[in-house]
């Protein structure tokens, strides 16, 4: 779920538009770079971001009847690395806008910093976390994927309590008001999107041949 | 409806070939509009405008319209609703003036997706990338974008026809069942969209491609009689708040 | 001849587009071979969809074995038991790593045990000729055997009905070729085959009935003796009789094979009616 | 008969498979159109990759209007402008959001003008028989649409070779005769023309020449005349030839027709050759 089109005060888009912009400028600069290095990596960044783009579009059948998708949060910070993760979000957010109506532009701000970046780098601290713990492939990269997952939407939440606090209990009563129900669904969802990465990454593995390994294009080197 | 569902409706849209600040002015115009005039009479008058200029001018058809606007009103029903309640110590209670909050928050919400819409349904994507790059956004940031546009249609195609294919063998059938074949789609989609970008790579440099993207794109001049309807309807917009 | 599937009035729109179905009525007669005929963009492909359950009509109905399409959860698991489908592309349907894994995924999805799938699997794989690719990645093998292996997917659910996309597209001629027998065999054995397809020579190969198809609605369906061989009807589809059928009708109208002869399906078939004239009455060379 | 593009004793293998090119030798007759015939799988695409630079052989050489293929950056911008490749699947060479857009790529990569560029562009969607479709978005345009579009974008570069990797591929029989008819008018224009294809009827429809290939290298070269009549030769690559010259050399067996006349490329020119017999002689009926 994005924010939609004008749920948000101007006030708080315009901040959310600032909030998400030196991410996002980074991730443009590491892209350039990279691109002036090896112009073709645009085919392949473009391929990865309209996966991730279709992905997001395979729906989730939930327990709740709500309709509801995988983030791909977890498996591109994984795969392509937090900061290029942030611009090819912000890409496939604004296709979302207008290809399906879903989010918007006004909200695009707020819903590229949960969405975009918070997201991945939840995904991407818990990996490294998990690697440095010494817990299985697996194990990492299902928890990488369903706390990304489940990061976003909490994110989410928080966005929109502060924009709306509740009139007796404030930001935490709004918290727990949009928490419940835009992350607390969320949780069977979050389970399903760590599972699905797994058997994703563990399938991917022996498929990508090593000239398309990303993090060479992450900028992580092999 | 399907990714290409609102792309087609944008090609074939009776004002696909109006220019592109004209739609920008009324779609991002009201945007704007919507947000910063209180809800009422604001954001109510700038839903009729811009629905004004979706049917009767761009001439949207209603069905079509009917079917997108469903899913932001979705998340319109259950974030609306928030506003209605509150926590107190003693537990969830309607909450004071929630109902008029609520009905100013519903307002204004979708007079901006009205303008989203309309945006959507009247403007190819083509001309939004020959915008962007007049708009100075680095040019890598809108090829990117346009590969990536490109590469979402074929990918969904490929990705729709997986799970057709494995529908028929029942791949669905079981929730575990589901999980497998879902994740089975994605593992093989990324090595196949990768594979297209490897192709297109040597497509493109058959092309002569150095290495910068540049095409001719067609600009249409900017109709003055229609911006100027256009302003004319966004003053006596806001004229009609500053006077109620 | 009764009908193991069928469709009455179909109609159908992908959203926002024009109809890709419209008033469409076609049967499939049980245990024999139809094609499905036509251009490209005519709606073979969306039909197909249709008689599996993939697709549920705007108008219409899809009656399997005389009783209208369930498309509930459960109906649509029996229904797709009964009436397989193989796309176009085998890239699209090969997912696992092996040959044999793949095609063990449509029988495990029955509900098959593992003893009773493997068996299925060797069965399939035999029956398309395959046996010795069971191990294989699927990346690495050629055109011909991917689309074997796709049918063998298909195949190894054991259905009464199986539905082909175009089966021939992309394969040389040695690959259609193999193709085309394997089919003939599954056909021998009973299994009721419906195959969409552009390619005329094709149904002239393979098919015992065709369904004669254009912007969404059939035209004519018949045995393919009696379509194959009217000029008229199939230019009012956009089509040309096959090359074979041409020459052979021309012969005929020139006196050079018997008017009683039934139509050659393959090149020999024809020359074997083409009558040598005595050698005194050779054209002057 | 010069030769624009020639191939010598070409190597060629990805990386960690078998080789895809050898020894293979291939000459580009100047103003003609050749077709490099063969199964899936016997190197052609390979081949053409080379002719225009994309691929750089193990060993050998391409020579371009007799000189080393020169692959420096510079070099390799000359080539592609006189040396144009329209790949099998236009997916991979069409990227832009409308068609006039992707057809200036070309045209603009070769430093012209915008206004030089426009007017390419609209020269080719001409030449095509596309200019109606300049604003459509790619992906709404069907399968022999999208072909004509990228080979407008191949066209619009104004190169002296234009080579096509399967180019009716996939396409319904009025799209491929709708592309043949284009590319005969490409070729009277002096556009030498190369093509590869598994089909022989293509070939016998199209090719001035035919190099016929197997697991790659080329078995024989010469022209369409010669070597699409030659049954024995076209077995030694796994290939029989066209129905069409089957049966005319049935015919011409049987003697019905002269022994003198010329291969027919269509129906109506075989029937023409198919003399009737004289009423009184026709076979007992």
């Amino acid at each position: 779920m994005h924010i939609m089109e004008g749920f948000l005060p101007l006030s708080h888009a315009l901040g959310w538009y600032a909030a998400a912009a030196p991410f996002v400028v980074a991730g443009v600069r590491r892209i350039r770079r990279i691109l002036r290095e090896k112009p073709e990596a645009r085919m392949t960044l473009a391929a990865s971001g309209a996966f991730a783009f279709v992905l997001s579009a395979l729906k989730i059948p939930s327990v709740t009847g709500s309709c509801s998708h995988p983030t791909g949060t977890g498996l591109g910070a994984i795969v392509f690395g937090p900061p290029v993760m942030a611009v090819l979000g912000v890409i496939v957010l604004m296709f979302q806008a207008l290809l399906l109506a879903h989010g918007g532009l006004t909200t695009l701000g707020a819903n590229a910093f949960s969405m975009a970046i918070v997201g991945p780098w939840v995904a991407y601290g818990v990996w490294k976390l998990a690697g440095r713990l010494g817990l299985s492939f697996a194990v990492s990269v299902f928890l990488a994927a369903a706390l990304g997952d489940l990061a976003t939407y909490v994110f989410t939440s928080l966005q929109l309590a502060l924009a709306y606090p509740d009139p007796a209990s404030g930001l935490v009563g709004a918290a727990l008001k949009f928490g419940g129900i835009f992350a607390v669904t969320q949780i069977p969802l979050a389970i399903a999107e760590g599972l699905l990465t797994v058997v994703v990454i563990e399938a991917l593995s022996g498929k990508i041949r090593d000239e398309d390994r990303i993090s060479t294009l992450a900028g992580k080197g092999k | 409806m399907s990714v290409g569902t609102l792309d087609r409706a944008a090609s074939l849209n009776h004002w696909r070939h109006r220019a592109l600040g004209e739609k920008a002015l009324i779609g991002l115009g009201f945007l704007v509009l919507a947000l910063v005039l209180p809800p009422w009479p604001g954001a109510a008058l700038v839903a009729v405008a811009v629905l004004a200029f979706t049917f009767l001018g761009a001439r949207v058809p209603l069905r079509l319209w009917l079917a997108t606007v469903v899913l932001p009103l979705g998340f319109l029903a259950s974030g609306g609703l928030m506003l209605l309640v509150q926590i107190t110590g003693d537990g969830v209670s309607l909450a004071p003036g929630g109902a008029e909050k609520a009905a100013f928050l519903c307002l204004r919400a979708m007079a901006a997706t009205f303008c989203l819409m309309f945006l959507a349904l009247t403007t190819p994507m083509a001309d939004l990338f020959a915008g962007l790059r007049r708009l100075a956004v680095p040019a890598e940031i809108v090829e990117l974008a346009l590969l990536t546009y490109r590469f979402v249609f074929l990918i969904a195609d490929e990705a729709a026809a997986m799970t057709a294919a494995q529908r028929a063998r029942l791949g669905h059938s079981s929730r575990r069942r589901w999980l497998r074949s879902t994740a089975m789609v994605a593992a093989n989609l990324l090595p196949r969209a990768l594979a297209r970008a490897r192709r297109m790579e040597t497509g493109l440099a058959a092309r002569g491609w150095q290495g910068e993207m540049r095409v001719l794109s067609s600009r249409v001049p900017v109709c003055r009689k229609t911006v100027a309807l256009v302003l004319a309807v966004q003053l006596a917009v806001l004229l009609a708040v500053v006077l109620a | 001849m009764t009908a193991i599937l069928s469709a009455t009035d179909l109609h159908y729109a992908y959203p926002g587009e024009v109809p890709a179905l419209r008033q469409l009525s076609l049967g499939v007669p049980t245990g024999r071979k139809l094609a499905i005929l036509g251009p490209n963009g005519a709606g073979k492909s969306t039909l197909l969809l249709h008689l599996n359950g993939s697709l549920r009509p705007d108008r219409g109905a899809v009656l399997l074995a005389g009783k209208p399409g369930d498309y509930s959860r459960r109906g649509l698991l029996q229904w797709r038991s009964r009436v397989a489908l193989v796309l176009q592309d085998p890239d699209d349907q090969i997912f696992a790593a092996t040959v044999a894994e793949d095609v063990s995924f449509g029988p495990l999805n029955q509900g098959l045990t593992d003893t009773a799938a493997r068996a299925r699997v060797q069965a399939a794989l035999a029956a398309l000729g395959i046996a010795d690719l069971a191990d294989r990645p699927p990346h690495m093998l050629s055109g011909g055997q991917k689309k074997r292996v796709a049918i063998a997917g298909a195949v190894a659910m054991e259905p009464e009905v199986l539905l082909l996309d175009e089966p021939t597209a992309g394969l040389d001629r040695e690959g259609a070729d193999q193709l085309i027998a394997v089919l003939r065999q599954l056909g021998q054995r009973g299994m009721t085959l419906v195959f969409s397809t552009h390619d005329i020579d094709l149904a002239l190969a393979l098919a015992d009935d065709v369904a004669l198809f254009q912007d969404g609605t059939v035209l004519a369906q018949g045995r393919a003796e009696t379509l194959l061989c009217d000029p008229a009807l199939l230019a009012s589809a956009g089509l040309r009789p096959p090359v074979l059928v041409e020459l052979w009708l021309a012969a005929q109208a020139r006196g050079l094979c018997p008017a009683s002869g039934q139509m050659p399906r393959t090149p020999e078939a024809l020359m074997e009616q083409l009558a040598p004239a005595p050698p005194a009455l050779r054209v002057a060379q």
